[in-house]
């Protein structure tokens, strides 16, 4: 009892351990897998990612040279980072923002 | 990982044995390995004791009734209820209320239908299909 | 009393303050959130918090159970709004406590007449709770009668202290009882009954028990503030019934219900005991009576 | 006066839903249905897919203990393909899994405060909590489903920074994971509300087959570290344990290990510094495919947990059957519980450490 009562005085002069999100960015940590990115012009749309992504947000299509992921249902493992031959796929540190409408993030070449 | 075959008229008897002799029961796996010409299930009891284990095997085809071990091992359940509701084996003593709550519609999702494949089972919904006009 | 001017004035201020009174008991249900935080080591909430809640209640769908619900709501808001009324026209302290126990027992009444489980455990933990704080509120203003001689708040002047110093004790160790903190947040034990007597409320009548809640908290401040005579030290005692109490609530689990009943009858109940018997002219003859045969027999 | 009480499925002390049906005396529970189940999510039918894709999948059984769940279900493969890991990835997985369990316990820990209504233990305890976080975000690149392992080894290294940082927040939550274990262990009212309550004899906890913490307070000494998978033997594990059974017990088991953990993290990083890089991770052909079926048990946070993985030649599994730790533990309630007070029934709910997600998967 007398812990905690010192631990809450003491916690009056310290300053707060949570942030006012989201108007505080969140940190997040160097190399975090935050959003999945695309390197646009390196693609050759072979459909290695999309094959690999164990929650199926990826799809590819070579004939209209299109790649869509949806990010809601990515689920930031990194396999299709692994098995990409061109090495055009990478991940912001920064995460996904909280949003009002679900958007995909598209890529044409 | 070696497995004892046994008979699941044994089964019981063999559970008390094992229970005497201190083995805890871990865990319970039904497999469905049926093909398009037969219908076969394995259910799997896996035991440990300390740094041991042993696995006994029972085969079955998944219709006639099922010896439950509940009165050996209390911890077996949720695991037999599992059994009953993953693959539709009847194992004695389950009755109607069941403890894993799956949608009505979904009944035995880890059964294989005979000559049926997994991907083709997805449950089929009446589609109001416009008719076209003649 | 000549001047029709002072009248006026006398009549008008605790109306005032009677309207007032639930900005004031929101701002301090305020205050408890944001210094609650803190202590937590969290930044909380803004102090403007309260009301932003009870805006939100109002704009919610009100679903009742029962009819009788909202009678009780609205006697519980009202008994409160009447037991202040008289705290600041100066009335009966002991109509006071009345008033207040009517409040309590309209939401333990409220609790019982829904086919609840949780609001049923909850209406009675918070019978508990009200059979072990209104003994020793009964006591105080009992121990402070026996020192002015009369039941009225508006005849309490001068410095009650130090005789009363027992039965101000005694109003502390209940304090967590009636402001629903822990050790003793029983009834609202939300972990065990989700909101006990407030669990089948909902939208504006909730809003309803929230506003009487804050109203309680300010008049059970506001009782302990007739311990002293000083108004800087009636607004000391205000905050520091508060922050103690909070900082109680910090550093300590909530203890069930036999706990309550073993603390609150065995050391708060004797305490209070203690405080009449200390502010009793029979008390102060006994000790006379003693320092006179001790001198003697000296 | 004989009430029945609805706890749950969705109640304020569980985060997950299961549902307890009390037979209440006044305020003394006398008996209760136990129902699981309300979040089933046929993983069990998904993992019958490609066993690569699987070690993706098979992290999102859970959120608290995902990293157990990858590591044996990863053994499991292993075991089949008969492959044998670096020694630098066992390291790592030595160190993910303990710092795993030092995040679980410290989540439960905090959660127990809530239970008892005690919300200044509670935030403490999960701000510290927050310093591990950032340590498994930092190391993995995730904060929850850290995708770390793949069969063959680790996907990510631990550098020389990283090694850094580890040492330095593990000295730092020792630290305040001593403020907590005062609190915890001394504290008078967490004493009154905990002590000799919710008792779980030797006998009963065998007989129901629990495992973890749970088993482990009443008596049962029994750890799966103990079996020698990945590199405990090297670090002198030894299971901890209490005799009396009740609540207070349990979370006793709980911060002890905790210290424990502390320990054989900041050992096994010693051993990362001393023995410098080398292979992280076995490449495997693409042709390379399990055959066959494994058994695996791990030591997860709450308890034993069983991985069985059956294959047959293709690149999709036939069978993932895995039965976690909550799956044992929560059968214990009814033996735990009649008795006990209302009060008491949170308390004991959050000792056990559910995971119904776990549970139904």
């Amino acid at each position: 009892m007398l812990t905690m009562l010192k631990n809450a005085i003491l916690n009056l002069v310290k300053p707060s351990a949570t942030i006012n999100y989201p108007f505080t960015p969140i940190p997040s940590a160097k190399e975090a897998r935050g959003a999945l990115k695309i390197d646009g012009p390196l693609c050759i749309f072979c459909g290695l990612c999309s094959k690999a992504c164990p929650a199926q947000a990826i799809q590819v299509s070579r004939a209209d040279k299109h790649w869509e992921v949806d990010p809601y249902q990515c689920v930031n493992c990194g396999a299709c980072v692994d098995v990409c031959p061109k090495k055009c796929l990478g991940f912001e540190e920064k995460y996904t923002a909280a949003a009002q409408k679900k958007s995909n993030v598209e890529f044409n070449g | 990982m070696r497995t004892e075959e046994t008979k699941k008229e044994n089964l019981v008897a063999q559970a008390y044995e094992m229970k005497k002799e201190g083995w805890r029961l871990v865990c319970i796996t039904g497999t469905d390995l049926s093909t398009d010409s037969e219908q076969k299930m394995e259910v799997l009891y896996h035991f440990a004791r300390e740094n041991e284990v042993r696995h006994l095997r029972v085969e079955t085809d998944g219709t006639e009734n099922y010896p439950s071990i509940l009165s050996a091992y209390a911890n077996a359940l949720f695991l037999e209820n599992e059994l009953k509701e993953m693959l539709g084996i009847p194992v004695d003593g389950i009755k109607g209320e069941l403890l894993l709550r799956l949608e009505d519609e979904v009944k035995a999702p880890l059964k294989r239908l005979r000559g049926v494949s997994y991907e083709t089972r997805e449950i089929k919904v009446e589609k109001n299909a416009e008719v076209a006009p003649q | 009393m000549s001047c029709p001017m002072s009248i006026c004035a006398s009549a008008a201020l605790p109306a005032i303050l009677l309207l007032l009174s639930p900005l004031f008991g929101g701002l301090l249900a305020g205050v408890d959130r944001k210094l609650t935080a803190r202590m937590q080591n969290r930044k909380g909430p803004p102090l403007t918090q309260p009301f932003w809640d009870i805006f939100k209640l109002l704009g919610k769908q009100s679903m009742v159970s029962n009819p009788a619900q909202i009678l009780f709501a609205i006697g519980y808001l009202g008994f409160m709004i009447l037991a202040l009324g008289v705290f600041f026209w100066g009335g009966d302290l002991l109509a006071i406590v009345f008033l207040t126990t009517f409040a309590s027992v309209c939401l333990v009444l409220g609790a019982f007449s829904v086919r609840s489980p949780y609001a049923y455990i909850g209406g009675q933990r918070e019978l508990l709770q009200l059979a072990s704080f209104e003994p020793v509120l009964i006591a105080a203003v009992a121990a402070i009668y026996l020192k002015t001689n009369t039941f009225l708040v508006s005849g309490i002047h001068g410095g009650l202290m130090p005789y009363l110093i027992p039965s101000l004790l005694a109003l502390w160790m209940v304090l967590p009882i009636k402001m629903r903190k822990s050790p003793f947040d029983i009834a609202t034990a939300h972990q065990e009954v989700v909101k006990g007597p407030f669990t089948e409320y909902s939208g504006a009548y909730y809003a309803v028990i929230l506003v009487g809640e804050w109203l309680e908290l300010l008049l059970v401040l506001l009782i302990i503030t007739l311990f002293v005579a000083n108004p800087w030290l009636k607004v000391l005692i205000f905050v520091g019934s508060l922050v103690g109490e909070l900082l109680l609530d910090n550093a300590c689990a909530r203890l069930n219900w036999k706990w309550l009943l073993r603390y609150s009858w065995a050391i708060a109940l004797p305490m209070a005991v203690i405080g009449i018997m200390v502010s009793s002219d029979v008390f102060r003859a006994l000790i006379n009576a003693l320092s006179a045969y001790i001198y003697i027999g000296g | 006066m004989k009430t029945v009480i609805p706890f749950g499925p969705q109640h304020p002390v569980l985060p997950e839903p299961f549902h307890v049906k009390l037979h209440m005396e006044g305020e003394t529970i006398e008996g209760l249905d136990l129902q699981v189940g309300y979040c089933h999510r046929g993983l069990e039918r998904i993992f019958q897919t490609d066993y690569k894709k699987v070690t993706f999948l098979i992290e999102r059984i859970c959120g608290i203990c995902s990293f157990l769940h990858t590591l044996g279900y990863v053994r499991a493969v292993e075991e089949i393909m008969e492959l044998t890991v670096p020694r630098r990835a066992l390291i790592i997985r030595t160190i993910m899994a303990e710092l795993e369990r030092i995040h679980s316990h410290l989540l439960i820990i905090g959660l127990y405060g809530d239970a008892l209504g005690y919300e200044n233990y509670f935030m403490q305890s999960w701000r510290d909590r927050e310093l591990v976080m950032e340590l498994l975000e930092y190391i993995s690149g995730n904060r929850v489903n850290y995708a770390m392992n793949q069969v063959g080894g680790v996907r990510r290294d631990l550098d020389e920074d990283r090694v850094k940082a580890a040492h330095k927040a593990i000295d730092e939550l020792e630290k305040r994971t001593g403020d907590i274990s005062k609190v915890l262990l001394n504290d008078v009212s967490i004493k009154l509300r905990t002590q000799g309550i919710a008792k779980l004899s030797k006998e009963d906890a065998i007989a129901l087959g629990t495992v973890g913490p749970v088993a482990r307070a009443s008596g049962v000494a029994y750890d799966v570290r103990n079996t020698g998978y990945l590199i405990y033997p090297e670090l002198n594990f030894k299971p901890i344990w209490e005799t009396a059974g009740d609540n207070y017990a349990r979370m006793q088991v709980r911060i002890r290990e905790l210290f424990e953990s502390y320990r054989m993290v900041r050992e096994a990083l010693k051993l990362l510094e001393t023995e410098g890089s080398g292979e992280i991770m076995l490449a495997i052909k693409p042709n390379q495919r399990p055959n066959g079926q494994a058994f695996v048990r791990t030591e997860a946070p709450r308890g034993e947990c069983f991985h069985y993985v059956k294959a047959n030649g293709t690149p999709d599994l036939e069978r993932v059957r895995v039965r976690t730790p909550t799956y044992a533990n929560i059968y214990a309630l009814t033996k735990m519980l009649p008795g006990a007070d209302l009060a008491d029934l949170p308390v004991a709910v959050v000792t056990i450490d559910p995971c119904l997600s776990c549970t139904d998967r």
